[in-house]
């Protein structure tokens, strides 16, 4: 194999598909600066860079979905403009998106063809070539699926074998794959693999995305290293290491990043015993003590957000049980939850987190209007005051106070999250990935802080999907896989190696 | 980063003047006075104490509904099963009268027959997790549906003497007994959704109900309250409007569900929830009050007048809109 | 059998439940001309329900559909009684024409000017139907002002079954066709099942659901020509609050209101459902004052049944979990 | 001398017969010289709408109201309000409850009425047979009466079975499959009585589209300008309605004597209408107009194109 990424990288024809310049800004952020990619036929590029370094934007860029702010697109020494998806699709561009960008309602087959199906006589969708020649696709990524049954019957690994089908279901001259092995097995994994290196034998651009170093190290034949929505490197693989990479692309080394702490666990606050749900998890047990930060490892889909949204009484378990200091304790909403002094920072911030269209300091004092108010009547100079406490502390960044949520960056908008529910002054808090998709900077506030929130006796939670910010957060992990725990990781036993080991299943016989 | 470099964030971007300065309401209100004395203009019976006294009657009843609506939309819910309450809640009435009900009970009745639709409604919607519209759509059949049941081509009437005040009674003067409870509920629905914990509750739903959720609030049960009080309301609005008619027929208060919202969405209500005050509803009612009764006296056919309040409503929406996509061309 | 244990069979059942029921109080209403007969009756519900399908699926609603349909009704009476000699297909083109007009100027305000269509149709309906007003100055177009060829269209006979029956099926026939084979029908389902991932997948959403009120609309102009000539008369109320039995057939036909799911077959039968009851009511003597609680209880139980249906089951993970339940 | 004002509130706007009443209004109008005839109404037959018409002509400060009811009761306290202004109100056509009104006028009697429907669907059924009948709206009461007063004389009419009763809504297509359901029900069914000027309409369609012409008399009160056709296919022998032009004449006629103060109404009072005579006020301050008149193949040509 290394024979055949030598041999391509030999044979050094002009690339593809060139971007030059593209920046692209969204309100309160600049995902992206003046940037630049060059994908060579033949080859897999692998663009690496931390979360929210601006990946997924260019993706989006390249196959029409979002319009660069300045920049130019170039196929074949072109210039290119794509105003659709449509377009890119047309040119030859197509990508198995971050996220599942499917249609329950739809048949596997019309999920794989929507846009570009197989057209009969009077110009009418071909369903039966289009069931073949779906089934034909499925079979080529190594899946073994009925074509013509509703993706609503689908499991999660599923849909992602159907949106790679999707992709490849277009002759593409470029394919971009985002993160496409992150939800997974190791089967799958490595039937991925090797289409890959079919599609490279055909003469197919590859734009390959992912966090994890060994498969990039495997597949890929150059690099391109975004930072913040920079591009800070690029080059042929043969010609860096592991190290030199994250020098890339964190700018800094690795254990600068992280605060210092000393980890002095108090008495028990929080057990679980055998929380199960139905479909997204099962058996899950473990302890939480005072001023200790708990991470939560796993690929995403692991459903490590299922169970702390069930934690949190946003859906019930099946069986199991929470003790809280020894007690048990029902806890059926989140209402509940807050109560009980369990508090929940969700993943996705637009969706479950912020309340856009409420300004700032609505958005704090929502969990607490009972403190601020009085018989049930607003009082608007306490509510300030209580939000004013907080978002200081946090160094939150905007223009005033009532101002609406949506116009800040993600980050801010996170600190906004993060202060409703300080102000709650909870005993347990619960951070899904909570420094997703913001900037470098405030990264380093939110661990610092929750560094500070563990030393004042706080019993943190910590989601991540990030290997350094686990180690460097963390007193102890606990790994999920497939909706069930893999491993509980501590002192020596914690390194990347068997993080990723657990967490993907390798080396467990099978 | 030192205290001393950090700028504070102050509490307000903008005085409250200067938001009052460029809202929809004041927008509406200056709609109202231009129709206003358009209307003085056009007719010279227009300002005249009584005139001015009769035409409240055209919206008062509507616009106690709207007030709950207005809360229940800003949720993200709608009821279009509200002018169904007023038949079923009246049809209630007139069988309580036939059983020899006083003006108390008979008030009673309706008041409970409003809560008990709006708790169907409710609890449809909350607890089985349908959707409001199809709900309502539903419901507003069958209510008045059950109204033609209980009357078929008959009517109730022999309403109390002391009954009829809340139709027709005037408390002094031209005010009549209908303008004050408008004023008091407007004033009472001002407080609790802008003023209260419970307001905020509701914005926040209307925004985004799984944050709401997330944050602790019991989002099923302040829908399941926001139906009640619709409910309730059409209850209220079913004793004046019955009281005013001195009879009931399972068509009373036939159509008026499609006027309550087009009120509320002329009152700067966004139908797709999160946004909306009160003080625009209350504007929105005088505007189409105001419309109906000024085309009224110039012996505008009813049907004519609707294309007006068609063409308001999608124009109020639609030209800020234009607006801004001319502007950024 | 997963054909067995879906809407469409469930709901082909609950018809035939009713049918039975009726026949056992009278026999005479399952006779097959009769049930023809029904159908006919029926077919302008169905045409207008299928328009109404296309809209919900964009995640849309459109409530001027009866609006639409009586305006242009009142102009092909006006323009047959002014102008008898005037073909009967060029009329129909007019109807035509005319419905997608006003179900296109719909579909642009939802599009460019992205106003919820719950208020852009609520808008147009009073407007539409208070234009019919102002053309006609109230007046009806009366039977005998229409010419014989205008009026004889939806009712001659073709094998048994009358014209307008035929339309119906015709346009179920082209309208499934439509929905299921052409990539606007496919288009539908996934702009109103995910929209965001509908631009990903190369598809324009606001153009998409403009399509789909032209063609409400256009169906709504056709089903205008022929209710007004089946019926002989035209005036400002015809099929007032027409609408809100079209979004009823519709939900208990299984379409989700908050669109991307239903189907043809469900539609029909969810139409053919309140055609029935619409019709059975007089024959067995149950007082027609029932009609409208009957039919409310029905949307209400329907919808019920579909949202079971249809909940979701989270992302199951568990591999465990995929294919059960 | 400022003009009288009289204003002729209708069920509902664009119905044939009010329209046709409306230019009776006009035509006592000139001949009174001074009068101006406001013609107005909601535009479906619903109570609400002819209230908030009513408050608008309150404001206008009308000098009558001539109104034909779509609610008896629904209208009375709005019409109370404009008495209480100094307004003449009267009801004609489908009247309102007593206190709502000075006086009342009948198309005709109603005893005559339900005798001559009843009549129309015998004189073609010497051999006895069924007869079924489609009433109106379920909000206007003279249909019910009509129907009553036809009860009380069926004792005259022995051979005659009256099988049912249904009710098309004044909805021509509710009017029709109600019809083509008579049919359906009883399949010798030998007449449909349509005391509705929309209902005998819709009947007669749906006789000609059963292809029953021939077998189902479809006759009743209607208009002759809309019956026309029905006459000519042969679904309808016969049919009668009283004059609506005269209606209106006298409608107007009596508000603007009333309203002058040239008569008062009460109990036994003669009032004035014109080219027709004279009203006279029975107990209830009601009074007829005229019998009605039937039309058919022989006469329907002279009438069709004048209302
Ligand atoms: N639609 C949007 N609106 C506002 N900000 C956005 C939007 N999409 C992306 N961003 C912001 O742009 C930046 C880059 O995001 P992007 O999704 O490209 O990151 P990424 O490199 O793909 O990260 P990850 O590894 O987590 O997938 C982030 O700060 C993100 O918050
Ligand atoms: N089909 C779905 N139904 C409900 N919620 C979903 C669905 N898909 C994604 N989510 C939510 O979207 C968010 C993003 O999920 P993500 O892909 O990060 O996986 P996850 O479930 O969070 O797994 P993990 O946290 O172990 O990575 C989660 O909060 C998840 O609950
Ligand atoms: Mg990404
Ligand atoms: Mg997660």
């Amino acid at each position: 194999m290394n024979m055949q990424a030598v041999e391509a990288a030999t044979r050094e024809s002009a690339p593809v598909l060139t971007l030059e310049g593209i920046t692209k800004t969204f309100p309160g952020v600049r995902a992206l600066s003046e940037v630049g990619l060059d994908l060579y036929p033949g080859q897999v590029t692998a663009l690496v860079g931390e979360n929210g370094a601006g990946k997924s934007t260019i993706v989006k860029i390249l196959t029409g979905i979002y319009q660069p702010d300045g920049g130019r697109i170039r196929l074949d020494g072109q210039d290119v403009h794509f105003p659709t998806a449509q377009h890119a699709t047309t040119a030859g561009i197509t990508a198995i998106h971050q996220e599942t960008v499917l249609f329950d309602e739809l048949s596997v087959a019309e999920n794989i063809f929507l846009g570009h199906a197989p057209r009969g006589r009077f110009g009418l969708i071909d369903t039966a070539r289009m069931q073949r020649d779906a089934r034909a696709l499925l079979e080529r990524i190594g899946a073994r699926l009925d074509p013509a049954l509703p993706l609503k019957e689908l499991g999660i690994a599923n849909r992602h074998l159907v949106a790679i089908a999707r992709a490849l279901s277009v002759e593409a001259r470029v394919v971009v794959m985002d993160e496409p092995t992150a939800a997974l097995s190791q089967k799958e994994i490595e039937e991925l693999y090797e289409l890959v290196e079919r599609l490279k034998a055909e003469g197919r651009a590859i734009l390959f995305i992912s966090h994890k170093f060994d498969e990039i190290f495997r597949i890929a034949d150059r690099y391109t290293v975004f930072r913040d929505g920079e591009l800070v490197g690029h080059g042929a693989m043969a010609d860096v290491d592991e190290s030199e990479l994250v020098r890339l692309m964190v700018g800094r080394s690795v254990d600068q990043i992280f605060p210092q702490r000393v980890s002095a666990p108090g008495p028990e606050v929080l057990r679980v015993e055998g929380y199960s749900h139905p479909t997204e998890f099962d058996d899950i047990s473990f302890t939480l003590r005072r001023g200790e930060i708990l991470g939560f490892y796993g690929l995403v889909g692991a459903g490590r957000s299922e169970l702390m949204q069930a934690l949190f009484g946003v859906t019930r378990p099946s069986r199991g049980a929470v003790h809280l200091d020894d007690a048990p304790h029902a806890i059926r909403t989140p209402a509940d939850a807050i109560e009980a002094g369990i508090v929940y920072v969700p993943e996705d911030r637009g969706l479950q987190g912020a309340v856009r269209g409420l300004p700032i300091f609505q958005n704090v004092t929502l969990p607490s209007l009972r403190e601020t108010s009085r018989r049930g009547f607003l009082r608007m100079a306490e509510e300030f005051a209580l939000t004013r406490r907080y978002t200081d502390r946090l160094e939150l960044r905007a223009a005033a106070l009532d101002q609406d949520v949506a116009e800040l960056s993600g980050g801010n908008q996170q600190k906004v999250v993060i202060a409703k529910w300080l102000a709650t002054k909870p005993r347990v808090i619960i951070l899904d990935e909570p420094t997703k998709g913001i900037d470098i900077g405030s990264k380093a506030a939110v661990h610092a802080f929750m560094a500070e929130l563990a030393a004042e006796g706080l019993a943190v939670i910590m989601v991540s999907s990030e290997i350094p910010e686990i180690l460097g957060m963390s007193d102890r992990v606990i790994v999920m896989r497939e909706g069930r725990m893999a491993a509980e990781l501590e002192g020596e036993a914690l390194t990347p190696e068997t993080l990723v080991r657990h967490a993907a299943g390798i080396g467990e016989g099978g | 980063m030192s205290l001393a470099e950090r700028a504070t964030i102050p509490d307000r971007l903008n005085s409250r003047l200067q938001r009052a300065a460029t809202s929809w309401e004041l927008l509406l209100f200056l709609v109202a006075v231009a129709i206003f004395i358009a209307n003085s203009f056009a007719s010279p019976y227009f300002l005249n104490a009584w005139n001015l006294s009769d035409a409240t009657f055209n919206f008062t009843e509507k616009a106690l509904i709207a007030f709950a609506m207005a809360l229940l939309i800003i949720s993200g819910e709608i009821d279009l099963s509200v002018a169904s309450i007023i038949a079923l809640a009246s049809t209630a009435m007139g069988a309580a009268v036939q059983l020899g009900a006083g003006t108390p009970v008979l008030v009673f009745v309706g008041l409970a027959t409003g809560l008990a639709c709006g708790a169907f409604n409710g609890a449809l919607v909350t607890r089985l997790g349908l959707p409001s519209i199809v709900v309502t759509i539903g419901t507003m059949s069958l209510f008045r549906g059950i109204s033609y049941i209980v009357l078929g081509d008959g009517a109730y009437r022999g309403y109390p003497a002391s009954f009829s005040y809340f139709g027709q009674g005037y408390v002094f003067w031209v005010v009549s007994f209908e303008l004050v409870l408008f004023a008091l509920f407007a004033l009472t629905y001002y407080v609790v959704l802008h003023r209260t914990n419970f307001g905020r509750a509701i914005f926040a739903i209307g925004n985004n109900p799984t944050a709401a959720l997330f944050s602790g609030l019991r989002v099923r049960r302040i829908k399941f309250v926001l139906f009640l009080l619709t409910g309730l309301m059409s209850g209220i609005a079913a004793i004046c409007l019955t009281a005013r008619l001195g009879s009931t027929r399972p068509s009373i208060g036939f159509g008026w569900e499609l006027e309550v919202v087009t009120m509320v969405v002329l009152g700067g209500v966004n139908i797709l929830g999160g946004s909306g005050s009160i003080p625009g509803v209350v504007i929105a009612a005088f505007v189409m009050g105001l419309v109906t009764f000024g085309l009224g006296l110039l012996n505008v056919p009813g049907i004519v007048m609707s294309i007006f309040i068609g063409l308001l409503l999608i124009g109020v929406i639609a030209l800020p809109r234009l607006w801004t996509i001319a502007r950024t061309r | 059998m997963a054909f067995l244990k879906s809407r469409e069979a469930i709901l082909a059942g609950a018809i035939l439940l009713l049918l039975a029921l009726i026949a056992w109080r009278f026999p005479g209403f399952v006779a097959p001309d009769n049930l023809a007969r029904v159908f006919n009756d029926t077919s302008p519900l169905i045409l207008l329900a299928l328009g109404q399908m296309a809209v919900i699926l964009t995640r849309c609603i459109d409530l001027s559909v009866a609006a639409n349909l009586a305006l242009t009704g009142m102009v092909c009476a006006m323009v047959n009684a002014a102008a008898p000699g005037l073909p009967v297909p060029v009329i129909i083109a007019m109807a035509l024409a005319l419905g997608a007009l006003m179900g296109a100027v719909n579909g642009l305000l939802v599009w460019t000017l992205a106003i919820p269509p719950i208020v852009v149709t609520l808008g147009t309906m009073t407007i539409y139907r208070g234009i019919i007003f102002v053309i006609s100055d109230g007046q009806w177009v009366n039977s005998h002002e229409m010419s014989d060829a205008f009026k004889a269209l939806p009712r001659a006979e073709l094998l048994g079954l009358p014209v307008l029956s035929w339309i119906a099926l015709v346009v179920v026939a082209l309208f499934a066709l439509l929905i299921v084979r052409t990539p606007l029908g496919r288009a539908f389902y996934a702009v109103g099942g995910n929209p965001g991932a509908a631009v990903y997948a190369g598809l324009n959403v606001g153009r998409t659901q403009f399509w789909a009120f032209t063609l409400s609309g256009t169906l709504a102009g056709l089903t205008g020509y022929l209710w007004v000539s089946r019926y002989a008369v035209a005036y400002v109320d015809i099929a007032s609050g027409f609408e809100l039995e079209v979004v009823a057939a519709c939900v208990i036909g299984g379409i989700s209101i908050a669109g991307g799911a239903g189907t043809v077959t469900g539609v029909v039968l969810g139409a053919l459902f309140l055609g029935i009851i619409k019709n059975a009511l007089p024959v067995v003597n149950v007082s027609p004052f029932y009609q409208l609680a009957i039919s409310g209880g029905a949307i209400i139980i329907a919808v019920a049944f579909n949202a079971r249906a249809s909940r979701s089951r989270g992302r199951v993970i568990l591999k465990s979990a995929e294919h059960a339940s | 001398q400022d003009d009288v004002r009289i204003a002729l509130v209708v069920k509902a706007l664009g119905i044939g017969f009010f329209e046709a009443a409306a230019e009776g209004a006009e035509q006592a109008a000139e001949e009174l010289g001074n009068v101006e005839i406001i013609y107005t109404g909601p535009t479906d037959t619903t109570a609400e709408g002819q209230i908030e018409v009513i408050n608008s002509l309150i404001a206008q400060q009308v000098d009558a109201i001539a109104i034909s009811a779509n609610d008896p009761d629904a209208v009375a306290p709005a019409l109370q309000r404009a008495m209480q202004r100094g307004i003449t109100v009267i009801s004609w056509d489908s009247g309102v409850a007593p206190e709502g009104r000075e006086m009342h006028l009948n198309p005709s009697s109603n005893p005559l009425i339900g005798r001559t429907i009843i009549q129309l669907a015998a004189d073609h059924l010497p051999e006895g047979g069924q007869v079924a009948l489609l009433s109106a709206t379920t909000t206007s009461t003279n249909q019910n009466i009509w129907i009553e007063e036809m009860n009380k004389v069926m004792g005259d009419y022995p051979d005659i079975e009256v099988v049912g009763t249904v009710y098309g809504d004044d909805l021509a297509d509710k009017s029709y499959r109600e019809a083509q359901g008579l049919m359906q029900t009883y399949p010798d069914l030998d007449a449909i009585i349509a005391p509705t000027s929309v209902g005998i309409v819709a009947a007669a369609q749906a006789v000609v589209d059963a292809g029953k012409v021939g077998e189902v008399n479809v006759t009743g009160l209607g208009l002759p300008s809309e019956m026309a056709g029905a006459i000519e296919s042969g679904a309808s022998r016969s049919f009668a309605i009283w004059n609506p032009i005269d209606l209106g004449y006298a409608a107007t006629m009596l508000a603007y004597n009333l309203a002058t103060d040239a008569a008062e109404a009460g109990p036994g009072a003669e009032v004035g209408m014109g080219r027709l005579g004279n009203a006279t006020l029975d107990d209830n301050n009601e009074a007829a107009m005229a019998e009605p008149f039937t039309y058919d193949a022989s006469n329907i040509d002279q009438f069709k194109d004048i209302f």
